[in-house]
């Protein structure tokens, strides 16, 4: 099979105006793995998988995950000579930068015909809020359709021209996005006997007030 | 004898004086001398404890071993409960076997209120006891007893079909001590109680109510902090 | 010939039938509560802590190291640990609460344990109409002793003996040169089981 | 239908519009046994996940553990000894037979040959079950699998238990065929009921069993080889119809293999440990990546993808459930034909809901 760069490489001259992106992997087995533009991601699904050389007629395994936004401290140092002729001193100097947080979603593809895989395309929101719309591959892999349900339930991305976008595992009339970081769960720890961390300050919040226990 | 535990409050308290009789030791005295004694409350309880049918219900993983115990090797007809009823009319046992979820859980009581008294709830390993290893979750019920009330509870995960017949063993023991007439030990069995137990509804976050609070009132427990 | 299959099958039932009476291949049945399956050396079901000696609480083995209680997946372990009046570690636990209504026997708490002192047990008749005390065992209802251990798992009884035994022998090379008094509080301090006299297993939780 | 549901297969749930007794449409519905595993798994240790696996499929735990420790043990590069490795194998066709085994039997229930099949059945499931109970510490829940070897070893007897059981299964196999392959009530409800076309089966990544009854010539033993199934002849079985009478027969052909499988990996385990001595239990904390690892499981594919962040949690937890992507064709494999016949293709998907819902 070709390496990635090379189908990189390929689908960078047939597609010209897409944005694509290697992501390296730095774990031993090194699967790496390529960024799509969501705008054009239809188009590179339906060359993948019908492309001679390759034929990723297989869509395995689809997933989302979540990175949120996060802060970044990047500390760059600087060294300035004193004008009064003392020691070069290093003056350090902190720059907090906000990264934006995304959606993301993973699709792992292999040939069933040829036997070779993974080859592994992601897609990005543009945020977490109110740009979590990307194109369905439902209708490029067939196997895709419950698992993106399922990130739509669990991580709330839409998904344009899935054929039964509907919660998968939640009911419907549940709101949240449960696999989001930031998600909160519902508070039901009245009997804890043995809380630990997170759920001892919740079991703490249903433990009879101070001054009821001092009377 | 009094069927009153923690897990059920002593609602109708003041009437709950148990009906005297012979004790057990007086029966197996008067048997010795070829005397079989009986009551009407009595014949009912063997009747009812020996043929406990259960309702074919499989959650997960305990569904496993519940089918396992009704199968050959630990064959639970011979205690009389072999015939796996698929609707909850003909059942008189509900075993809760396995994680009740949250999306479930409206099912389960509604399944509960589907069947006929005289019933009877095991809740079989610890999923169905607190939500077991998956209480984390959000999607888990934290313990089917916090909308049904429960007889026996089989701790394990999952627990062997011989520790399920053993929670039966256990159950055809608490038949056997149940009365006929008097007040019934939950309040909702009683004769003048509507007969149901509420439904919760899905709300969005969570179930509402996420208990019911005249069968659930866990007892207060305080953990000092860790030094 | 249409129904050769469905002649064929029910002879296999019939078969079946009759052996049912006298192969035991075919005997499957074990009559539960008279008769019960020989669990196997390996079978878990419920942690409990070893103790040695004969007082059940002063000689556990566990020292409140809290690792087991970071490690359990379900969080179903809580450690509170003893101090004398000083305030100082006595390296026991004054709480150990095992939460059973949520234990998966897992047997992680056993593999993470440094000094022995938890292992598994195999008692599983424990159905119960109680939850909230009975399913919550205290240290005293955890703590077991280390006959009970052996006749539970005898393989992997003289292995722990055997690593205790060493340990014993380090810390006791170790202290010589010092002064007798300063043996330090090891935690295989109260070792040496095998000399012990053995005792019945206590009644089960 | 459902979700409680008179076929034992668990809390599922079929909206289902019929025109007399045939099937317009029918709509799956999941999340009945969501138990959050994958949130749980974002929340504990690498190790602590391993018992959950357990509980994912659970028939079927030693291939999950397998199936997950691969994955870890790809993502941090760790070398696993050879005595493990021939473990595994042995574990896995173990549990491929005690799958198939069940199946069949409540395939069969679920066409109404209640009782018999299924006792059968379950009676050679104790067999297998008391396998794992002297290895493992427990009969379903083995937990048994860690990251670069196994927990115990084996011993002499239990290998010797292990061949016993292995010799006799033939014997169980034939008679089981006896009792039922040849029925011609069975064929006749089965044949030409639910065909999947090996092109719509491509499509919609069916794996497993299902999609070999479709003619595909796919198995993850073959194409990618892992553990050490290179070394071990075997055939795949292949289905001509795609029907529910082939992928029963699929099953039962597996099954013959397994236990080819099965003989040489008894012949031929060596000595040695099977835990790699540089293993670590507690503090496993794998570099920053990410992996997919994926293994031959019973019912099909099972995959896990993880990435480290570096900590001792990782930082997304998936599993690729099998049984959740076969059920996607379940609408068109049962559209025109009886409300009867919905159950049946339904055991024949061969669902444990605990994976579908995880």
């Amino acid at each position: 099979m070709e390496t990635l760069a090379q189908i990189h490489e390929r689908l960078a001259a047939r597609f010209p105006a897409a944005t694509l992106t290697l992501v390296p992997n730095p774990a031993p087995p090194a699967q790496a793995s390529l960024l799509l533009d969501a705008a054009h991601a239809r188009e590179i699904a339906v060359f993948l998988r019908d492309d001679p050389a390759l034929r990723l007629d297989y869509c395995s395994n689809v997933t989302g995950v979540d990175w949120p936004e996060k802060e970044i401290v990047e500390t760059t140092r600087s060294v300035q000579i004193d004008p009064a002729g003392g020691p070069p001193r290093t003056i350090e100097q902190k720059t907090k930068r906000l990264q934006p947080g995304c959606l993301e979603v993973v699709y792992h593809l292999y040939s069933m015909a040829l036997k070779h895989g993974p080859v592994i395309i992601r897609l990005r929101t543009g945020n977490r809020s109110d740009q979590i719309t990307l194109p369905s591959l439902t209708p490029v892999w067939r196997s895709c359709e419950f698992q993106e349900r399922e990130i739509f339930d669990l991580f709330g991305i839409v998904f344009t021209d899935h054929p039964d976008l509907r919660r998968l595992l939640m009911w419907d009339e549940f709101t949240a996005h449960p696999m989001r970081k930031d998600y909160v769960e519902p508070d039901d720890y009245e009997w804890e006997p043995t809380p630990h961390d997170d759920v001892l300050a919740k079991a703490k919040a249903h433990y009879p007030a101070p001054a009821a226990k001092a009377e | 004898m009094t069927m009153s535990d923690a897990t059920r409050p002593a609602i109708n308290a003041q009437t709950s004086a148990p009906l005297s009789g012979p004790t057990d030791a007086d029966r197996d005295e008067l048997r010795r001398h070829g005397i079989l004694l009986t009551s009407i409350q009595e014949l009912a309880n063997w009747g009812r404890s020996n043929s406990v049918w259960p309702l074919q219900f499989g959650l997960a993983c305990c569904a496993i071993e519940m089918i396992a115990a009704s199968m050959a090797r630990f064959d639970i007809a011979r205690f009389g409960s072999e015939v796996f009823r698929p609707s909850p009319r003909q059942a008189d046992l509900l075993i809760v076997s396995g994680t009740v979820t949250k999306k479930m859980a409206p099912q389960v009581i509604r399944l509960w209120n589907q069947m006929p008294e005289p019933k009877y709830c095991i809740a079989m390993g610890a999923c169905a006891i607190s939500g077991g290893p998956f209480k984390q979750g959000y999607n888990v019920l934290k313990g089917i007893d916090r909308f049904i009330p429960v007889d026996v509870y089989i701790p394990g995960c999952p627990p062997r079909p011989e520790a399920l017949l053993n929670g039966l063993i256990e159950l055809q023991k608490n038949i056997r001590g149940r009365h006929i007439a008097g007040p019934a030990p939950v309040e909702a069995d009683s004769p003048t109680a509507p007969g149901e137990y509420p439904v919760p509804a899905f709300g969005e976050r969570d179930l509402e109510p996420t208990s019911n609070p005249k069968l659930w009132q866990p007892p207060v427990i305080v953990r000092p902090d860790k030094p | 010939m249409l129904g050769s299959g469905l002649i064929q099958g029910l002879a296999v039932t019939a078969k079946n039938f009759v052996k049912s009476f006298h192969d035991p291949a075919r005997l499957v049945t074990v009559e539960y509560p008279e008769q019960k399956t020989k669990l196997p050396e390996n079978y878990r079901n419920f942690p409990f802590l070893v103790y040695d000696g004969d007082q059940a609480i002063d000689g556990l083995r566990c020292v409140a190291c809290k690792i087991c209680e970071a490690e359990c997946p379900p969080q179903c372990i809580y450690i509170i640990p003893d101090r004398d009046e000083k305030g100082r570690p006595t390296k026991k636990p004054k709480v150990f609460d095992l939460d059973i209504s949520v234990c998966m026997s897992c047997q992680i708490c056993v593999e993470v344990c440094p000094f022995d002192a938890i292992k598994m047990d195999q008692h599983f008749e424990i159905a119960t109409a109680e939850r909230f005390n009975a399913l919550l065992l205290h240290r005293e209802d955890l703590a077991k002793s280390d006959a009970y251990f052996h006749t539970l798992h005898p393989t992997e009884a003289a292995q722990v003996d055997a690593v205790l035994a060493e340990a014993k022998r380090r810390t006791e090379a170790k202290a010589r040169p010092a002064a007798p008094a300063a043996v330090p509080a090891t935690p295989t301090a109260p070792a040496a089981p095998a000399a012990k006299p053995p005792e019945p297993p206590p009644p089960a939780v | 239908m459902g979700p409680h549901h008179p076929s034992t297969h668990g809390v599922f749930r079929m909206m289902v519009t019929l025109d007399g007794e045939t099937v317009v449409k029918l709509k799956p519905v999941f999340g009945y046994l969501h138990r959050n595993h994958e949130k749980i798994g974002e929340n504990t240790t690498y190790l602590a996940s391993m018992p959950y696996t357990d509980r994912l499929d659970y028939f079927c735990s030693m291939t999950n553990n397998w199936a997950y420790a691969l994955a870890v043990e790809q993502l941090a590069g760790l070398p696993v000894p050879e005595r493990a490795e021939y473990l595994r194998v042995i574990l896995a066709e173990l549990t491929r037979l005690l799958n198939h085994t069940c199946l069949a039997g409540f395939l069969l229930q679920d066409t109404g040959a209640s009782g018999t099949p299924l006792m059968y059945a379950f009676r050679e499931r104790e067999k297998i079950l008391d396998l794992f109970e002297s290895l493992s510490g427990s009969r379903m829940m083995c937990n048994y699998q860690r990251f670069g070897g196994c927990r115990i070893d084996a011993t002499p007897e239990w290998l010797a238990a292990a061949r016993q059981l292995v010799n006799g299964y033939n014997a169980f196999l034939d008679e089981y065929e006896e009792l039922i392959t040849g029925n011609e009530i069975l064929m006749a409800r089965t044949q030409n009921v639910g065909v999947l076309s090996p092109a719509l089966a491509v499509n919609a990544g069916i794996t497993g069993p299902m999609l070999r009854a479709s003619g595909v010539d796919y198995d993850l033993r073959k194409v990618d080889g892992y553990g050490y199934y290179p070394r071990f002849e075997f055939r795949i079985p292949l289905g001509d119809h795609g029907d529910t009478y082939d992928r029963y027969m699929v099953r039962m052909l597996e099954m013959r293999e397994s236990i080819g499988i099965l003989r040489q990996a008894l012949d031929r385990i060596p000595e040695g440990p099977v835990m790699d001595p540089k293993a670590k239990i507690r503090g496993f904390k794998p570099k920053p990546g990410e992996h997919y690892g994926r293994i031959e499981g019973p019912k099909g594919e099972i995959g896990f993808y993880l990435i480290s962040d570096g900590t001792a949690n990782p930082y997304r937890y998936r599993v690729r459930p099998p049984s959740l992507i076969n059920l996607t064709i379940l609408e068109d494999l049962c559209l025109g034909h009886t409300l009867a016949d919905a159950v049946i293709i339904l055991g024949s998907i061969d669902i444990v809901l605990g994976e579908v819902d995880r």
